[in-house]
């Protein structure tokens, strides 16, 4: 089957997997694994450096998808371990949710549109006081203060049809690579060996995980650690070998402040 | 003959310029909210029944006056412009969001959504659709936010009650099929 | 029934805020003035029959619905009540864009507004909130509005360097260098 992956600007990866699976009205077996990953690429590509998180929520789905399409492709159930077996049961399941949360208020946006279509076709009277009663009203102003006037100037200018620059996408990563290298390595020594799970286990947010990823991979470049896997996708190893570097190292390490 | 509690709720919407609240009205009339309940039921009945061009209606928890919806062509062509500009897909879709799960953070929306909320918060609070609530107790403090009152005006809503059941939304059968074969969790 | 032209006037009347005058309404409605006159007569004497609490009065040359004279002690009440006394949400908007943008011109403020602002320019000159200021050097020398010390004290502002500022929506220009540098945009 012919199948082509149109890349209209997409709002996230459920938007993306959405309408692969249900626009498209395709089974997502039947697409190359390659036209997938494009199409995932390809998003990813046009965002470009600058949202990290929604980039990896996207890598997030698209590796989940790969990985359920490669073990649909192998012979049998029977070779697998029954937990990795369910791991993946549990995050396709986990996809799905999603998925069905997204769909579910897609679908109660589009009927808010039509309760405000409906609702804007009566206009309301706004006509206010007739000229005697003007002059007996109080302070008009009361309770308004210098935050509403700002609000309403916002109110008034919001639908702007001029292009801007939007800055939101910038999210601001509040830490360096750099401090997270100075951290690892003062806690490292006394522990000798550290899985990145355990290392990771209390960052709150997948940012931090992943800076923390690039500073034990800087750790690893300075030589100062050793990285062991067993298996692809298994336990990550953190081993530190304590190679002595002095301070100006710590300061030539790249910032990825945003 | 009209009594003058009628009387005094036409005259005090007319020169209303937001919805006004039924005990506020009974303040002013000095009869009970339930009487004024009743007294704007009988008038919105009365102007439908007389084929009035404007209509009663309870918005945002407050009477007022509007056009009739049936006269949109002309009154549009006497408003020309004042209509806001229509909300973006990725827009309404927040929207819906923080209308369903109220009081909710930004982070809270964006993990739904799975993108950044920030933009589209943002745009929706200079709309004034929603607005800041309250913070989280928790670590963090995060700035809650909820639907506002411009948001039930808008939906031409009496309260957030009036809102159509979430559940109405949830994908029926076919949809959650139709993902569960792209999943490949159903057997064919 | 009542005919589409006569619910048409209805509707119209009631979304205007201020007096229409005749020839406009025939035209929004492509009838003849007379007719118009004819229809807002019919409409005024049905009203008195049914012991409305509002009128419809030609004043300045327009038609426009007013509260019935004979319940002004209600409506009093309810100004003085405090309760009308905001200024509506469009007054409130047109206020902000002559505070953040002054001096400004009715003309710009209709622009950024979408919508003819002179009601609500009016209503806040007549409060003492904005002014006139100058007048626009160009051709046709319009008038131009500021805010008045008067806005200020209300607001408890110093000067007009102490409104919020709104400038971080849009980006400054060493923003937008560093972003474009950001996105591979410029030239390095």
């Amino acid at each position: 089957m012919p199948y082509e992956v149109s890349t209209p600007v997409y709002e996230g990866p459920f938007d993306l997997l959405l309408h692969l699976i249900t626009r498209e009205e395709v089974d997502l077996w039947e697409v190359p694994l390659a036209a997938i990953v494009d199409a995932y690429l390809a998003e990813i590509e046009r965002m470009g450096v600058l949202d990290l998180e929604v980039a990896t929520e996207f890598l997030v789905v698209a590796a989940t998808l790969v990985e359920l399409k490669c073990r649909r492709l192998l012979p049998g159930p029977d070779d697998v371990e029954l937990d990795e077996e369910l791991a993946l049961f549990e995050a396709r399941d986990l996809l799905l949710a999603r998925l069905l949360e997204c769909k579910t208020f897609r679908d109660a946006g589009s009927a808010l549109a039509r309760l405000a279509a409906a609702a804007g076709a009566s206009h309301p009277r706004t006509a206010g006081l007739e000229a005697p009663f003007l002059e007996i009203t109080p302070d008009l102003l009361a309770g308004v203060g210098p935050l509403d006037l700002r609000a309403a100037y916002l109110r008034a200018t919001a639908p702007r049809p001029a292009p801007r620059v939007e800055l939101d996408h910038v999210a601001p990563v509040r830490i360096s690579v750099a401090e997270v290298v100075e951290e690892l390595a003062s806690v490292l020594p006394s522990a000798g060996r550290m899985s990145f799970r355990r290392l990771t286990a209390g960052l709150p947010t997948r940012l931090d995980v992943i800076v923390c990823f690039l500073a034990v991979l800087e750790l690893y470049k300075q030589g100062r650690v050793e990285l062991d896997q067993a298996v692809t996708f298994g336990e990550l190893d953190v081993r530190w070998t304590g190679a002595p570097t002095g301070a100006g190292d710590l300061a030539a390490v790249d910032t990825y402040d945003g | 003959m009209a009594d003058e509690a009628t009387r005094a709720v036409e005259a005090i919407l007319m020169v209303a310029e937001e919805p006004i609240e039924p005990h506020l009205l009974a303040e002013l009339l000095e009869v009970s909210p339930a009487r004024v309940e009743e007294l704007c039921a009988t008038l919105a009945a009365a102007y439908e029944a007389d084929d009035r061009g404007f209509v009663l209606v309870k918005v945002a928890g407050g009477y007022r006056f509007q056009s009739h919806p049936d006269l949109a062509p002309y009154v549009e062509r006497f408003v020309l412009g004042g209509q806001s500009a229509r909300l973006s897909a990725p827009a309404l879709e927040t929207l819906a969001i923080v209308a369903y799960r109220q009081p909710v953070s930004r982070a809270q929306v964006a993990a739904i959504r799975g993108v950044n909320a920030d933009a589209v918060m943002r745009t929706l609070q200079q709309r004034g659709y929603v607005d800041e609530v309250a913070r989280d107790p928790g670590p963090g403090q995060a700035i809650l936010y909820g639907t506002t009152r411009l948001f039930l005006e808008k939906l031409g809503l009496n309260s957030l009650a009036d809102l159509p059941p979430v559940a109405d939304f949830v994908p029926g059968r076919e949809t959650v099929e139709a993902l569960e074969r792209g999943l490949g969790v159903a057997e064919e």
